[in-house]
């Protein structure tokens, strides 16, 4: 059996930020990944990421990627891939399968950092070949250089279904239309400008009726909603298109930590039933760390910090940080954390990690 | 309208879930017993959601859970665990 | 149903929230020469723009949050920022006589060539104008986020905002 | 909630809800009460076989028999698919030692009647291809069917609600009342159900109830851990167990001290498919409280064994695996019938691994001596005094 101090589950942005930030103060990291490469979503993040200075800002997520990836080599850390974890027992002992054989690794601490995976929608036609996750679409585009279709219609307005349109087109395609149930639109603004003066129509309070095609998307019919809602008679629309793209939003990867035994809290702001951890990024189990999607929906940005401070955590409860080393650089990433969850599409998520901290308070 | 697929794996629609529900599911297993739907290969990870959304209708949604996570969660061949064949 | 105005519903910025942020240059400044037009109306957590302005002309401070102010007196049109700005927001504005120049970023192959006659779009992205394409820089440091300047009739400096995609067949 | 029942059933599983579809069948107002859901406990996870050949030859095997009849028709009867199939079944047996038990075995079985062979493992291939050349045989039976426990007690429930029955789920039993000894009232969490008749059919947790009235019954988990696989086109022909299993089931002690992890776990294989092509690998059988976690060393253990006797199964995924807990007697058989000191507490459970297979002829025992006093065989040797007094228990009545 296999041992180190640090098991990080994904190597996502929240991961590899964790595994460097430990590794940095000289834990022995290793990090394990089902993919074949390393950087989750990172290396499909072909825009400029928002955010300051110290959050890359203006760097384009594959970049980030690509540092995060060269400083893990640099620090010596031990990356897996191909490693899928398929189980946690007691004792923090983790079993998975690599090379097509069994391995077992135990771990002074596990941070989970598995990140979110795609909603789904139901529909007449959801199961004809051409309708897909907005994130496989991206992944067809910018990583394996495959085109999804000619004539896209995108349905959500959040940052995804707004980021993925536009590279969409950059990539070649024409988006016929992109509808949204909310009465209003739920990414960034300067996201949906990018679009709409691309010419892409936006239809809010606006759904799927039906998708319609012999073996694959010929048509798609959207529907308008009422304040309930409900579908309105007669506003149907049609558009000829072959791909239809949902990106009806992201739930938290959490059967691990369910596994494991970690309690959770009911955040709906955070994609449903997050892991309550404290404000080190540690569940109620001692030695489980969080980090990522995986306690909460947010951005990269927000992942990536959330990493830092599991790994800082873990470092300092290893020893390799004594308390004032781990509490200036806690303080920095809490302070930056804190910044990007501010404004009018931060703070619900402020108010919503608090009260998943607070959840932790109360257990104690 | 409720013929189309909510599990894809097993091929439950719509219908067979709200089925599932007047007959007295309250939790995401419930419907998981009575209609297969999480069932498949992929576990729930696409439908689950969907069910959920069906029965916050009936339930609190902050007490639909998902079922027991067991091992694996990741689809293993059992050639990968099991001992080495004899040679 | 009638549509709303405004950012979250059109998904582009109505007139009146431009008039309201501090990020869009006077009337008068626009016409002293070149200025940047930061059309960022929503409070996001970002500053680059911040860093990026030479002449210390754009200010966004703590919270992360704040909308960037421009300061137009400092601002001398360079147009450095317009590819700093992740959210590509910002536009660079000149007009003499009865011509004006509108900068701004493009990210879509095929690129344009200078002196072609373009479809010049507002920000619905419907053809408003036909312009010709003044100037395009590539530069490294803008990491693959191409400036395009346009030459448009004077009324449309706060209409045009990008070209049509090249290209396709509609 | 109806505040009155002629009877009460304790356990929304496979014995409790064929237990309220007969006796509601033979006109009882019955109150069936589940605290978590139908087939929320064991009847929900464990295998789907109904194999009449590992049964012991005596009682055991007769009720399995007199059950596997009333299978042939029960789908038609509750008007509900069950999934039931007479796919027929198998004990692999892997040495000399096991041949030499299980010959035994099977002559003892025919000589109850039982349609049973033995096969050479030519003869055994050719049912059940992928078998391991190391085999030196199985036994075969065509008896053996299987069936979805899920949607039997979905069915069993649906029938009883269509005579009339009620079913209470998210429904606990707190409490029991008697007069004079005598069974007047069962209380929940819902309110107070009037009744002279309770019957314990809560499987694993059939002490709980027991204790109620003062009763220590002797029943208690043994964990079964099974692997899913993924669906795949028809490998299992029949249903297959491994001699091993018969030695686990019957010979508990010989297997706690070994130092083997197959062993120790008292791991047996059993290997069935069902109609949606998933296989189900079973199992563990272990002593460890309430618990049902699954574990690693059990994993390893139950595939190894199962790829050892059928090498096929190497290229299949396995997707998921879970734990169910069997209600454990010393004799590994059920407690049926009442009690002595407590008129009105019926007892219905103990059937450990069996209740799949005995669920009809124990709804059809129970409802028999409710409403009859008597039923179709003797079944005294199940009577759960056989254990001696059962009470012992400061709520003794």
């Amino acid at each position: 059996m296999k041992t180190t101090d640090i098991a990080v589950i994904g190597a996502g942005p929240a991961g590899l930020s964790c595994a460097v930030e430990a590794a940095k103060a000289g834990a022995k990291v290793t990090v394990l990944d089902e993919n074949l490469k390393p950087g989750g979503q990172l290396f499909k993040q072909i825009h400029k990421f928002f955010g300051s200075r110290e959050h890359r800002a203006g760097t384009r997520g594959f970049r980030i990627g690509r540092q995060l990836l060269e400083e893990t080599e640099r620090l010596g850390v031990e990356v897996l891939l191909d490693a899928a974890v398929y189980g946690i027992y007691e004792d923090r002992l983790i079993a998975f399968i690599t090379n097509g054989k069994d391995h077992t690794l135990k771990a002074e601490k596990i941070v989970m950092a598995t990140g979110a995976s795609e909603n789904a929608l139901a529909f007449p036609g959801c199961t004809l070949p051409g309708v897909m996750g907005a994130g496989a679409a991206q992944t067809m585009i910018n990583v394996n250089r495959v085109l999804p279709g000619q004539k896209i219609v995108m349905v959500g307005s959040g940052n995804v279904g707004l980021i993925v349109s536009y590279q969409l087109m950059q990539a070649g395609a024409g988006v016929v239309a992109l509808i949204e149930a909310a009465p209003k639109i739920g990414g960034y603004g300067v996201h949906a400008s990018k679009i709409r003066r691309a010419g892409v129509p936006i239809y809010i309070s606006t759904t799927i009726k039906e998708v319609v095609g012999k073996e694959k998307v010929e048509e798609v019919i959207t529907v308008e909603l009422d304040e309930k809602w409900q579908q309105v008679k007669g506003t149907e629309k049609q558009f000829n298109a072959d791909t239809v793209c949902l990106a009806v939003g992201l739930s938290p990867l959490t059967e691990l930590a369910w596994m494991a035994g970690c309690e959770f809290t009911f955040i709906p702001a955070l994609g449903g039933h997050v892991p309550i951890h404290d404000r080190n990024m540690e569940t109620t189990l001692k030695g489980i760390y969080v980090a990522g999607d995986i306690t909460g929906v947010e951005e990269a940005s927000s992942a990536m910090e959330e990493g830092r401070l599991a790994g800082v955590a873990c470092a300092e409860s290893l020893g390799y940080y004594d308390e004032k080393q781990a509490l200036e650089l806690k303080n920095q990433i809490w302070g930056r954390l804190d910044a990007l969850r501010t404004g009018p599409f931060g703070e619900g998520r402020f108010t919503a990690k608090l009260k998943q901290i607070n959840a932790r308070r109360q257990l104690a | 309208m409720n013929e189309e697929y909510i599990c894809r794996c097993e091929e439950v629609t719509r219908k067979e879930i709200q089925e599932a529900i007047d007959d007295g599911a309250t939790t995401l297993a419930g419907v998981k017993r009575r209609t297969r739907a999480g069932m498949g290969l992929c576990q729930g990870r696409t439908c689950q959601r969907l069910v959920t959304q069906m029965l916050a209708k009936v339930e609190d949604p902050a007490e639909i859970k998902p079922p027991t996570s067991r091992p694996p969660v990741r689809a293993i061949k059992i050639g990968e665990i099991a001992e080495e064949e004899d040679e | 149903m009638t549509q709303k105005s405004g950012v979250i519903y059109q998904g582009f910025p109505s007139e009146e929230e431009l008039s309201k942020i501090p990020g869009v240059p006077s009337k008068d400044r626009i016409q002293k020469g070149p200025v940047a037009c930061i059309e960022c109306v929503q409070e996001i957590p970002c500053n680059p723009c911040e860093e990026a302005c030479p002449y210390g002309a754009i200010t966004v401070g703590k919270p992360i949050t704040n909308l960037p102010t421009l300061d137009e007196d400092k601002c001398i049109g360079c147009g450095t920022c317009i590819a700093a700005c992740p959210g590509l927001a910002i536009f660079l504005l000149n007009v003499s006589g009865k011509k004006a120049e509108v900068s701004f970023p493009f990210e879509y192959y095929p690129l344009p060539n200078k002196g072609d006659e373009v479809d010049c779009v507002d920000r619905e992205g419907s053809a408003v104008v036909k312009g010709k394409v003044l100037r395009i820089i590539k530069s490294p440091k803008y990491d693959a986020t191409a400036v395009i300047t346009v030459e448009v009739p004077a009324e449309y400096i706060n209409i045009v905002r990008s070209i049509k995609r090249l290209g396709r067949s509609e | 909630m109806k505040k009155n029942a002629d009877a009460v059933v304790a356990g929304g599983g496979v014995i409790g809800t064929s237990i309220a579809y007969y006796l509601s069948k033979k006109g009882m107002e019955i109150i069936l009460l589940e605290k978590d859901d139908l087939a929320s406990g064991s009847s929900g996870a464990c295998d789907i076989d109904i194999i009449l050949q590992s049964k012991n030859p005596g009682i055991h095997l007769q009720l399995a028999m007199e059950s596997a009849k009333m299978y042939k028709t029960l789908a038609d009867e509750l008007d509900f698919d069950i999934e039931y199939k007479a796919t027929g079944g198998m004990i692999l047996i892997e040495n000399e030692d096991q041949l030499k038990v299980m010959k035994d075995f099977v002559r003892r079985q025919k000589e109850i009647g039982l349609e049973v062979k033995l096969l050479s493992l030519k003869e055994a291939s050719k049912i059940q291809p992928g078998l391991s050349p190391h085999l030196v045989g199985a036994t075969y039976s065509l008896l053996d069917a299987h069936v979805n426990p899920m949607r039997l007690c979905f069915a069993f429930s649906r029938a009883a609600k269509r005579l009339g029955a009620k079913v209470y789920l998210g429904t606990s039993v707190l409490d029991i009342r008697a007069e004079n000894s005598k069974v007047k009232s069962v209380i929940t969490n819902r309110g107070e159900i009037k009744t002279n008749i309770i019957i314990n059919a809560a499987g694993v947790y059939a002490p709980f109830i027991g204790e109620m009235v003062g009763l220590s019954l002797p029943i208690k988990p043994r964990r079964g851990q099974i692997i899913v696989t993924e669906s795949v086109p028809k490998l299992v022909m029949a249903d297959v167990l491994c001699a091993k299993y018969i030695a686990a089931k019957y010979n508990p002690n010989i297997l706690k001290e070994s130092d083997n992890p197959e062993t120790r776990l008292g791991v047996g294989l059993s290997l069935s498919q069902t109609r949606d092509g998933q296989i189900l690998i079973g199992s563990t059988r272990e002593f460890v409280g309430y618990n049902k976690n699954t574990t690693h060393e059990a994993l390893h253990a139950i595939v190894n064994n199962a790829v050892r006797l059928v090498p096929a199964l190497r290229n299949i995924h396995a997707i998921r695996s879970f734990a169910g807990l069997r209600p454990y007697t010393p004799d590994g058989l059920p407690l049926l019938g009442p009690v002595e000191n407590v008129q009105g507490f019926i007892m219905a459970a103990g059937h450990e691994g069996d209740g799949i297979a005995l669920s009809p002829v124990t709804g059809k025992i129970i409802s028999d001596l409710i409403t009859e006093g008597k039923t179709f065989m003797d079944v005294s040797e199940l009577s759960p005094s056989r254990f001696g007094p059962l009470l012992g228990n400061e709520n003794a009545v």
